[in-house]
C-alpha cells in the first residue's frame, strides 16, 4: 500500500524495502542500488555479485511500476515495443460486430490507430473502440462477451508491425 | 430483498455500507478509482470494479461508468452513500431508468428538498417554522430593503443556491444591506452559477439540531430522535452527539413531529434528515434536508439500536418499516468525533499521507468505523476524514470521559488528526455544559 | 473511591482495567516484564513499573516485586486481573497485608471455593445440585467401587487439585475402574503434587453453562445470568455466548438462582463466576468457581449493559452494588471470539511473532478488545490470545451473521490466528442450532 | 510500530534493524546499506566480508544491543571498561544506611565485589546492595529515596579502577 511515496520522509521505510525486495525476488534482481539527493538504497541479494549497471536500472524503475504491478488485471508491456490496448471505459466487451460475423481482429492482424479492435457495449450503447496505435496484435486478453472495467488491457501490440 | 447491490462510494461509508449487506446475505459490489485499488471497501467486497483514474470528476462522479458497472456485475440497487453522487437527483434518475433501484428518496422529493426556497414552501405547507425571512428571491434592491424592514434586522442574506455557508452575508442596517446584497449576489454567481440570493433573519448563536427520519414506500415514516451538531468549525461539524444536551424535553418531542410533518408533506422515502437551528429559548427553526443517509448517523444507531443501513435497505425493497414509532426508544448517550487527517496547528490544512503506525481504540460502548490501518496511504484527491470514533454510554458524563479515553488512545503515525483538538473541546467547561453554539469553536476556541 | 490502582497483569485484560480507572478518573500504574516494554498497556498507564526478565516466574508471577511496585508507586488498591496470581489465596493475603485493597474476592472464599471438594460441600450446603459423587476423596480401591456402585456407571476420577482436564479418567465397569483409578492417582501425583482423587457420574454431551456474579461488601450479590461456552477445544474456550442458546426459561432462573445461593453461602465478595454442566435434559450440576474477572466478562456486559470491571472496582472500595437484580435486564445476543496466535492446521501449536499488517474490524455492534497492532511482537512467554472479538445484536442470527464478517474483515499478517477455524464453527449446523457440547468440536470438527 | 518514521531519532530503532535482518533472511540478502543525509544503515549477512565505516560498524553492532537500547531508562555502558551497577529488584533506593550517616559510596570511590553501594527497601526490607563488580564509581545515576525499577541502572564503574 504504501510503496514508494515521500521518499523524503522515508528511506527506512522497511514497507517500501520489502516491497523492494519482493520485486527483486520476483525479477530475480541481485542487487538494487536507488540514489536521490543525499538518499540512497542498496540492497544485494544471494552471494554473487553483481555489477549494478543494467539490473539495478530495471530495479529503480520498478517502483514506479508498483501501480500497474499492484493491479489484479492482467500483464505488463514485457518489452518496449509491446504496447497495450486498455479499454477506455467500463461495459461489456465484444470481439465482432455482430454474432455472425468475424472478430475485428485475431492474432497476427495488422491495425493502425483508427482501426476498430473491438466493441465495448455500456449503458446499452455500442462504442467502437479504435487501436489508437499501429502494429501487429499478439495477444488478445479477453474474451468476448467479458466484462471490463476501466483499463482493463485488451490487445497485446507489436509496434515494429 | 437484492441479491446484489452496487455501492457508488468510497472509504469509510462504502465498507459501512459492504458491512451491513454482508450481516444481510447480499453479495456486495465496490466500485473504486485507480488511488483506492488497495482500500479496504475494496477488498471486503465480493467484486470490485474500477471505475477510472484518481480524481473523482473521473471516477467517483461517472455516473456513465458507475451504471455500466452495476450491469456487468448484475447488482439490483445501488446505494450512494454521502457525498459524490448522493443528492445528485439526475443521477438518482438514471440509476431507475437503467432499472435499478436507488436506495435513497425519489428524484422528486430531492429535487423538492435540495432547492432551499422550495423546501421552505414545503415547510411552511407542513406548518413548520422557518426562519422569519424574504418571500421567494429577492428581486431587487429595493425588494430586500422592504422584506428586511418585516423580518427585522439583523438579517442574513443566503445564495438559494449556497451550501457550506457560501455566499452568506449578515446586514444590520439598511445601508449595510445595500453593499452585501451585491456582494453576495456576485459571489453566488460566482460560486454557484445562479445569483439568487433570500434573506431571513439572522439568529444569535444559533445550535444545529437536526432530525434523523426514516420512511417507507407504504406511507408510514417514523423519526429517530435528533443529533445535535453544533461543534463545528467553518460549517464543517467536528463532534455529533444524541440526544442533544440543551433540548428540552417539550422541544424534543415538537421538532422531531415537525420533521416528520414535512417528511409526509413532501412524500419522503427511505432515510433523510431534518436540519433546525435552535435560538437560546428553544425556538427551532427549519433550515434544510439532507436527502441521503448521514456520516453521524451512528450516533443515532447507538442510541436507538436501529441499524439505519439494513433499514434504508429494507424499506428500498419494498418492506414496510420494522418499528413504529411508539417502538423507537433514546438509550443512554452517545458522541462521534470525525477524525480527520488534518492539521489543527496549521489551520486545519488536510495532511494526507501514509500512516505509519494505527492503534484502533476498543472497549465497551466503543465504535471505531474506518477503512484505515497502519500501511495505508490516505490520498489527496478525496476527503481528509480517515474515521469515525463513537462512544455509547448510560451518561453523557460517562460518553464525555469514555471518548476522551479513546482519543488518548487513538494512535496515528505518520500524518496528524483532529483527535487533539477534539480532546480540547471536550475538556472545554462550555461544551460539557452543553451550551456550545454553532459558531463557538472559532469564537472562543480558535480566535486569534 | 481509589486515587490509584495498580493492574498486576498484562496484554488486553491490563488494558481493559486501565481504560475503565481511566474513564472513572482513577491513575492507573502498570507492571511489565522486560519482554513486554512496548505493550499498549505499558504505553496506556500513567505509570509503568518495569518487576523483571520475560519469564511470568520472575515477573508477572513475583509477588514482591509487584506489592514494591504498588508501595513506591503510591497504589491503594491492586486488581489482578486473569490467570497469572489472580487466584493465588497468597497473593491475596499479602496485598491486604501490605495495607492495599484486593479487587476480589477474600483469600478465604477463595482457598474455600479453590479446592474442588470443599468447594462441593459448600454447594451442598447452599443446597446447590452437584454431580453425583464419592463424598470426599477415595480412601483406597474399596472404597472407589463402593461408590461408583451408588453413583453408577459411567464414572469420572477426577484429580482434587486438578483442572484443564488433566488427571481425568472415565470408567464403565469396575475393572476398568481399578486400572483406571491407579492412572489418575499417578498422574494426579506427577501434575499437582496431590494425588487426591474423587468419583463423579459421568455426564454424556455435557454443555458448560457459567453463571456471572457480583456481590458488594454490604450483602448485596446479583447474578448477570449466563454464558454458554460449550465450544472449547481440550477444555479451551473458543467461543462464549449469551444467552445460552439452549437452556429454557425456566432453567435460566433455576441455575442463575442456585449459582447466588452459592454465593451467598460462601459470603463471596466482588465479581466470580459460577460454572455448571448441563446435561441434555436441561439438568444442571455446580462444577466450580472462578474466583475472578473472566477472559469471556465481555459477552455479560453486552447483554446486560454493565460495566463489571467498573463495577468490580466500586464495589471493592466499598460501594453498595448500583443496581438491584430487578435491575439487570437481558437484551439481544452476544458472542465473543477469542482470537489467538495459533496455528489450527499444525494441532492449535502457538505461533507467537511479528504481526506485519491488522486490519480491526468495525462497525454497529462490534467491540475488540486487544493490546495488538501493526508491528507489535506476540512474546512467545505468554498465553496466545491477541485479542476478543465480541457483537451484540438484537437477535442470535445476528451475532452469528455479525461474526462470521467481521472474522472475514479480521485481517492478521505475520502470523496464524484461530479465526479461520471459528468462522468454520460459526457455520455449522450444529452450532447454528445451539446444540454444541464440551466434546463437539474435538468429536466432530477435529476428528482425524 | 516505529517503523521507518522520525529518521532523524531512529537509525538505531531496534524494531526496524530487527525487521531489515529478518527481511534479509527471509530473502538471502547478503547487504543492505541505507543512506539519508547524515545517517546511515549498514548491515552485511554471511561469512562475507564486513567493510565498515564507523557509523556502519555501530548499526551492524545496533542488534546486539538491542535489551539496553530499547529501555527507556538511563545510558548505555559507552565504552568496554564502564559497567553499570543495576538494580536487582523494584523498591526505593537509599544512598546511605541511614539519614545521619555518609552515603555508601561518592564519585571517585573505590568498590570491590562485595562492597554495599546502596540500599534498596523493599516490602519495608531494607536490601544491602553490593557492587559486583570491582572498579571506580564514576557517576551515581539515581538520587536519594529515588523509586527504582528492576534493572535500572544506578552506578557507572569504571573498571580500570
Amino acid at each position: 500500500m504504501s510503496k514508494g511515496n515521500n521518499p523524503k520522509e522515508d528511506v527506512f521505510s522497511v514497507d517500501r524495502i520489502r516491497s523492494l525486495i519482493e520485486l527483486m525476488k520476483e525479477y530475480d534482481l541481485s542487487e538494487v542500488d536507488l540514489k536521490q539527493d543525499e538518499q540512497q538504497i542498496r540492497l544485494v541479494r544471494g552471494a554473487k555479485q553483481v555489477v549494478a549497471a543494467g539490473p539495478a536500472g530495471i530495479a529503480a524503475m520498478a517502483p514506479t511500476a508498483a501501480p500497474i504491478a499492484a493491479a489484479p488485471v492482467g500483464p505488463v508491456a514485457d518489452s518496449p515495443h509491446i504496447k497495450i490496448i486498455k479499454s477506455p471505459m467500463v461495459g461489456t466487451f465484444y470481439s465482432r460486430p455482430n454474432p455472425k460475423s468475424d472478430d475485428f481482429v485475431k492474432v497476427g492482424s495488422a491495425v493502425s490507430a483508427d482501426s476498430v479492435v473491438c466493441i465495448i457495449e455500456a449503458m446499452k450503447v455500442f462504442n467502437d473502440i479504435p487501436a489508437e496505435i499501429g502494429g501487429k496484435i499478439v495477444e488478445i486478453l479477453v474474451k468476448n462477451e467479458e466484462a471490463v472495467d476501466f483499463e482493463r488491457p485488451l490487445f497485446k501490440v507489436d509496434t515494429r508491425g | 430483498m437484492y441479491n446484489r447491490i452496487l455501492i457508488a462510494n468510497r472509504g469509510e461509508i462504502a465498507l459501512r455500507v459492504i458491512r451491513a449487506c454482508k450481516e444481510m446475505g447480499i453479495s456486495t459490489v465496490a466500485v473504486f478509482s485507480q488511488a483506492d485499488r488497495d482500500s479496504a471497501h475494496v477488498r471486503c467486497a465480493d467484486q470490485a470494479i474500477c471505475i477510472g483514474p484518481a480524481k473523482s470528476i473521473d471516477s467517483y462522479l461517472r455516473i456513465d461508468r458507475i451504471i455500466s458497472a452495476a450491469e456487468i456485475s448484475g447488482a439490483e440497487a445501488i446505494h450512494p452513500g454521502y457525498g459524490f453522487l448522493a443528492e445528485n437527483s439526475h443521477f438518482n434518475e438514471v440509476v431507475r431508468s437503467s432499472e435499478f433501484d436507488f436506495i435513497g428518496p425519489t428524484p422528486e422529493a430531492m429535487e423538492k428538498l435540495g432547492d432551499k426556497n422550495s423546501a421552505r414552501s414545503v415547510a411552511q405547507a407542513a406548518n413548520v417554522p422557518v426562519v422569519p425571512g424574504s418571500d421567494g428571491l429577492i428581486t431587487d434592491e429595493e425588494h430586500a430593503v422592504r422584506s428586511a424592514k418585516e423580518i427585522g434586522y439583523p438579517v442574513l442574506i443566503k445564495a438559494t443556491a449556497g451550501g457550506g455557508g457560501k455566499g452568506m452575508r449578515v446586514a444590520t442596517n439598511e445601508q449595510t444591506l445595500r453593499v452585501a446584497l451585491q456582494q453576495a449576489q456576485t459571489e453566488a454567481q460566482a460560486a454557484f452559477g445562479n445569483a439568487g440570493v433570500y434573506l431571513e433573519r439572522f439568529i444569535d448563536r444559533p445550535r444545529h439540531v437536526e432530525v434523523q427520519m426514516i420512511a417507507d414506500l407504504h406511507g408510514n415514516a417514523c423519526h429517530l430522535y435528533e443529533r445535535d451538531c453544533s461543534v463545528q468549525r467553518r460549517h464543517q461539524k467536528l463532534i455529533e452527539e444524541s440526544p442533544s444536551p440543551f433540548l428540552s424535553q417539550k422541544t424534543r418531542e415538537a421538532i422531531c413531529e415537525a420533521a416528520k410533518r414535512l417528511i409526509i408533506e413532501v412524500g419522503y422515502q427511505n432515510a433523510g434528515t431534518v436540519e433546525f437551528i435552535v435560538d437560546q429559548e428553544n425556538n427551532f427553526y427549519f433550515i434544510e434536508v439532507n436527502a441521503r443517509i448521514q456520516v453521524e448517523h451512528p450516533v443515532t444507531e447507538m442510541v436507538t439500536g436501529i441499524d439505519l443501513i439494513k433499514t434504508q435497505i429494507r424499506v428500498a425493497a419494498g418492506e414496510p418499516l420494522p418499528f413504529k414509532q411508539a417502538d423507537v426508544k433514546l438509550h443512554g448517550s452517545a458522541i462521534e468525533c470525525r477524525i480527520n487527517a488534518e492539521d489543527p496547528n496549521k489551520n486545519f490544512q488536510p495532511c494526507p499521507g501514509l500512516i505509519k503506525s494505527l492503534f484502533v481504540p476498543g472497549g465497551f460502548g466503543v465504535r471505531f468505523d474506518s477503512h484505515a490501518q497502519a500501511g495505508y496511504t490516505v490520498p489527496p484527491h478525496y476527503d481528509s476524514m480517515i474515521g469515525k470514533l463513537i462512544v455509547h454510554k448510560e451518561t453523557r458524563e460517562e460518553s464525555i470521559a469514555c471518548m476522551l479515553r479513546c482519543l488518548e488512545e487513538l494512535q496515528v503515525q505518520g500524518i496528524s488528526t483532529t483527535a487533539a483538538f477534539q480532546m480540547r473541546v471536550l475538556r472545554e467547561p462550555t461544551f460539557i455544559a452543553g451550551q456550545a453554539d454553532t459558531k463557538w469553536v472559532e469564537r472562543e476556541l480558535l480566535k486569534t
